[in-house]
């Protein structure tokens, strides 16, 4: 009780330290800060899958996105924070948010008891599904859709991200060329951990049907090594317009498509899997599925195209 | 309400699936193609779309598919009533003809792929897929999805012109979709922490008058709200949809924004059928009003004609929210509170149209003068003269006068009003017509009027997109040869509102 | 004999914490980078190492305890990594591409 | 109090203390930042109903908690899309506001749609 306390305590100090610093960069570090304490908390609430996602995505992913722009954007952010509204104004906005956080309090300590659940339900089924662990029998049987159309949510904010290319560098790749310095730190670093990385990704990923893990966050830790394989100058980001990499983007949802209209004919339903297979045809879809969100992710945070293609 | 999948239920799979795999077809295969792929999936999509509506009329029950065989609450499920299959018949009508009046904006390049025709072709189905998915989600996690596809769609659509004001448009734009999703979302969250499912049916079954309740339906409403950018939320909405490429703004207008009102409807019908309080009902009526007299005074006063337009979005939008004080009776069955209802729906449809209709002949003006400013308008009437009229009779429907879907849906919600005692609501509805009339009219003076020198063209508009937007604007005139009563096909599916509503 | 464990993992992660103590007391006293840096790295790594160590007492089979002296050996390389370049971006003259 | 509840709490605050950034900061990215800080608190808020919802041998409801990883990743996309549309629109004009739209007007009204 006394740590969860003082986590508590912490995670609001974190993030009342995010809304009020004054620099940028400053309040995105506290929100890396914040997103790593989240998962902690998460491990505290027994959701262990949850927690590699925030630390992985939450707080990885999107504090890396949100340094970089900071950084770029530090002279424009101090002009701006020029125009911040009276005091009036900032008072009936706390006004109104300690009335908001006060309501959910009060809501928080109206939930009935005992809280109804679906776990029960979860349990009873998993053997249809031959995973062993509920959450990826919800990502991937119960609720299936919603993990196929995040999918190709995911799509689209890349196509969206793609789109704001200026029309000249349309087709080349994303981001500045980084030089690799052969005997740089950065470079030696990333011959070391990426292969390793990769099979930390693979294993977080394959243990996933049974175990804390599964797709979403083995393909972070897969898209990490390969933002990390781009910064030391390994390999360049490609060209948006290959082919290739266009395959590999839809291939997940793709599959995910192909094996959920399938189950029309072999289990009767859209999304349905037979039994005997279910497992299997799961796996399936999920090994595609990973290397295009992980291939959408890095690419998420490469950023729209900047550099003219080379013909 | 069956307890399984319907015949025909794997039509609402279709009317996902579809777009969806367009989609990635489109990426995969290039801006070279994604024209193409787009032009061939609207034919069939219209046919599912009609095929649900056919299904849903014939069989006068839901049309339902639980997703791969798990029932709910753990599960998911797809459900078509009335309102879903009108709202799908509607928004395949009106993206088959945005896609044949894009056409001539982004064609196909013959050699290397461009950005734009891909990021349009791409967005346009990406956007029906994440419509279909709003109008037959039949849970509540499953609908948070579904907007957010919706958004990612939206949004870059705004900016696919590069220039820094629709950057900026489309920034604010999100930040606003997303400032309504997390509240959506929140909403949600404690809508399950309550009653354990997310499941639309099962939901209404188990949900009270109780602060939880309450709480969750005002968040998940706000946030809706922001979404359709309902007064005092609407700042986003005019840079946004002017900006837009006129195709987009059809697309924007006409139906985005009909998505989350959509789903305003369905939680204080059919999540809280008879729990909606009278006072929060009358709340949205008054944020209704405000919008429609705001909306139309500011567009009174525009210089440019896609802006003009796209204020007299706001003002629209605020006469679908005039339904909930009519049509929330907590003793339901009240004949009124149907035709109310049915007024609210038919004017999302009808507008959908009309605006779709102005938003492309605004966008064929401004492309045969080089500019869309209301002074030098003069004499387009002559050089364009069904692109002014599709504009007219499109306004038409936005003033409510007969015959259009306009007149209809307002002349419900007029006699509502009145039958109700609620005369104020009467009174905006019909002072909203004036200024609609004002704005209208002021467009079609300017373009009617003689140039003092001859009109000089940068380009020639083809007949075909012209009739396009007539052919929609029709459509809204077409509306209006309705019955005056409540509609049959809207009412399936809502057993509590039809007991004594239907004559 | 699990009571001898649980001392030799207390004292561990003990010492441990007190060098994340003063490494921790080293950055918010110290006056520039480069002396912050120094006593954070060194601290942590040694204390994070202790951890570990003290860890390594409890845990079942050599597979875990693999999994452990591997997290102490990505930290290592990542703090020595993130030190380095903010070492160079923090150097008279910044950062040399 | 149950350590579910004490988190729900922390939800709670959390969502507020967003809800306040997203309103009085000026600055876009420290909107995007506000943004998913109540992302965080709602998240929390579910991760609790799942906690409290702990049955059948599981720690928790596995349902909610599988829509959360959810939730998590489509705050990452919707992030990623804002970062971009802001970084553009700095590369574009040289700032990085909503605000002062001055410059920009007068450009609109000469501009084609």
């Amino acid at each position: 009780m006394a740590f969860d306390t003082g986590l508590a305590v912490l995670v609001l100090g974190v993030a009342v330290w995010t809304i009020a610093a004054r620099d940028t960069f400053a309040a995105v570090v506290g929100f890396v800060a914040y997103g790593l304490l989240l998962a902690l908390v998460w491990v505290r609430i027994a959701a262990p899958d949850v927690a590699l996602t925030e630390a992985a995505i939450g707080s990885g992913l999107t504090g890396g996105l949100l340094l970089g722009a900071s950084t770029r954007l530090r002279r424009a952010e101090t002009a701006a924070a020029g125009e911040k509204p009276g005091a009036a104004l900032r008072l009936v906005a706390a006004g109104l948010c300690v009335l908001v956080s006060a309501g959910l309090a009060a809501i928080v300590l109206l939930l009935p008891e005992p809280a109804p659940t679906l776990a029960p339900q979860a349990a009873a089924n998993l053997a249809a599904t031959g995973l062993g662990n509920p959450v990826t029998a919800v990502l991937m049987a119960y609720r299936a859709i919603d993990t196929l159309l995040e999918t190709v949510v995911l799509l689209l904010a890349l196509v969206g991200v793609w789109s704001l290319a200026p029309d000249r560098v349309w087709g080349g790749s994303p981001g500045p060329r980084h030089h690799a310095d052969r005997d740089g730190v950065l470079a030696f670093v990333a011959q070391l951990l990426v292969p390793v990385g990769i099979l930390v990704g693979i294993h977080i990923f394959w243990v996933g049907s049974d175990a804390p893990g599964g797709e979403f966050q083995g393909a972070t830790i897969l898209a990490a090594m390969w933002i990390l394989a781009m910064m030391a100058g390994l390999m360049d980001a490609p060209p948006v317009s290959r082919r290739w990499l266009r395959l590999l983007l839809i291939a997940g949802p793709a599959v995910f498509f192909a094996i959920g209209l399938a189950g029309f004919v072999m289990a009767g339903a859209f999304l349905a899997y037979p039994k005997a297979y279910a497992k299997l045809l799961i796996v399936t879809i999920e090994v595609p599925v990973t290397l295009s969100i992980a291939a959408t992710l890095a690419l998420l945070v490469a950023g729209p195209p900047e550099r003219k293609p080379q013909r | 309400m069956p307890n399984s999948t319907t015949a025909g239920g794997f039509l609402l799979v279709l009317a996902i699936v579809l777009p969806a795999v367009g989609v990635l077809l489109s990426v995969a295969l290039g801006g070279r193609h994604a024209e193409r792929v787009a032009l061939i999936l609207m034919p069939v999509g219209l046919t599912v779309a009609v095929a649900i509506a056919v299904g849903v009329w014939r069989t006068h029950n839901v049309l339902q598919y639980f997703v791969g065989s798990w029932d709910p609450p753990l599960g998911v499920v797809f459900r078509a009533d009335g309102l879903s299959a009108a709202m799908i018949v509607t928004a395949a009508l009106l993206i088959c003809g945005i896609g044949l009046f894009a056409r001539a904006q982004f064609p196909s390049p013959q050699e290397a792929e461009t950005r734009a025709p891909l990021i349009f072709w791409t967005l346009l189905l990406a956007v029906w897929g994440a419509l279909n998915a709003v109008f037959i989600g039949g849970d509540l996690f499953n609908l948070y999805v579904a907007l957010e596809l919706l958004t990612f769609a939206a949004v870059p659509l705004v900016s696919l012109d590069g220039r820094a004001e629709t950057l900026a448009a489309a920034l604010r734009y999100l930040l606003f979709a997303l400032f309504g999703s997390i509240l959506y979302l929140l909403g949600t969250v404690l809508l399950y922490g309550a009653y354990g499912t997310l499941d639309i049916v099962l939901l209404s079954g188990r949900i009270h008058a109780e602060p939880v309740a309450w709480a969750a339906i005002s968040l998940m409403t706000a946030g809706l709200l922001a979404k359709a950018a309902l007064y005092p939320f609407h700042l986003w909405l005019p840079p946004a949809h002017a900006g837009a490429p006129a195709p987009a703004s059809a697309l924007l207008s006409g139906l985005v924004v009909k998505a989350p009102f959509f789903l305003v409807v369905r939680l204080w019908f059919d999540v809280m059928p008879g729990l909606a309080d009278q006072a929060a009902a009358q709340m949205l009526g008054i944020l209704g009003a405000a919008a429609i007299l705001f909306g139309s005074v500011v567009a009174l006063r525009q210089a440019r004609l896609k802006l003009l337009i796209a204020y007299s979005t706001v003002a629209q939008i605020g006469y679908l929210f005039l339904m909930f004080p009519l049509a929330v009776r907590p003793e339901t069955g009240h004949s009124w509170s149907t035709a109310a209802w049915t007024g609210g729906v038919l004017q999302a449809i009808s507008h959908a149209f009309a605006k779709a209709a102005m938003f492309m002949a605004a966008g064929l003006i401004a492309e045969a003068l080089g500019h869309d400013r209301l002074a030098g308008l003069a004499g387009i009437g002559r050089a364009l003269p069904i692109a002014v009229f599709a504009f007219g009779i499109g306004g038409l429907s936005l003033m409510g006068l007969p015959p259009s879907g306009g007149f209809v849906a307002k002349a419900m919600l007029l006699t509502a009003a009145v039958a109700e005692g609620q005369w104020w609501w009467a009174l905006v509805v019909l002072v909203g017509g004036l200024l609609a009339g004002g704005y209208v009219f002021l467009v079609l003076a300017r373009a009617l009027a003689d140039s003092i020198e001859p009109l000089a063209l940068l380009t020639t508009i083809s007949r075909g997109r012209q009739a396009v937007a007539v052919a929609l604007a029709l459509c809204a005139v077409l509306l209006g040869f309705l019955p005056l009563r409540p509609s049959a096909l809207l009412q399936i599916g809502r057993p509590d509102i039809a007991v004594g509503g239907l004559r | 004999m699990s009571l001898a464990l649980d001392a030799l993992t207390i004292l561990a992660v003990c010492v441990g914490a007190c060098f994340f103590l003063a490494g921790t007391v080293g950055l918010l006293r110290f006056p520039d980078s480069l002396s912050r840096l120094h006593a954070l790295t060194k601290a942590d790594n040694l204390g994070l190492g202790f951890v570990v160590l003290g860890l390594l007492f409890q845990v079942e089979g050599p597979f875990a305890a693999l999994k452990l002296i591997s997290v102490w050996l990505l930290t290592l390389l990542a703090g020595a990594t993130v030190t380095q370049l903010i070492a160079r971006a923090a150097r008279p003259g910044g950062a040399q591409e | 109090m149950s350590d579910p509840t004490l988190y729900g709490l922390c939800g709670a605050v959390l969502v507020g203390l967003g809800l306040y950034g997203l309103i009085v900061h000026p600055q876009p990215l420290r909107k995007i930042l506000a943004f998913n800080l109540i992302g965080g608190g709602v998240f929390l808020l579910f991760g609790v109903v799942a906690r409290r919802g702990a049955a059948a041998g599981f720690g928790g409801d596995p349902v909610p908690q599988a829509l959360v990883i959810t939730g998590i990743v489509v705050a990452f996309s919707a992030t990623a899309l804002a970062v971009a549309l802001l970084l553009r629109l700095f590369q574009e004009t040289g700032q990085a506001t909503l605000q002062s739209d001055a410059p920009t007007k007068a450009r609109m009204d000469d501009s084609q749609p």
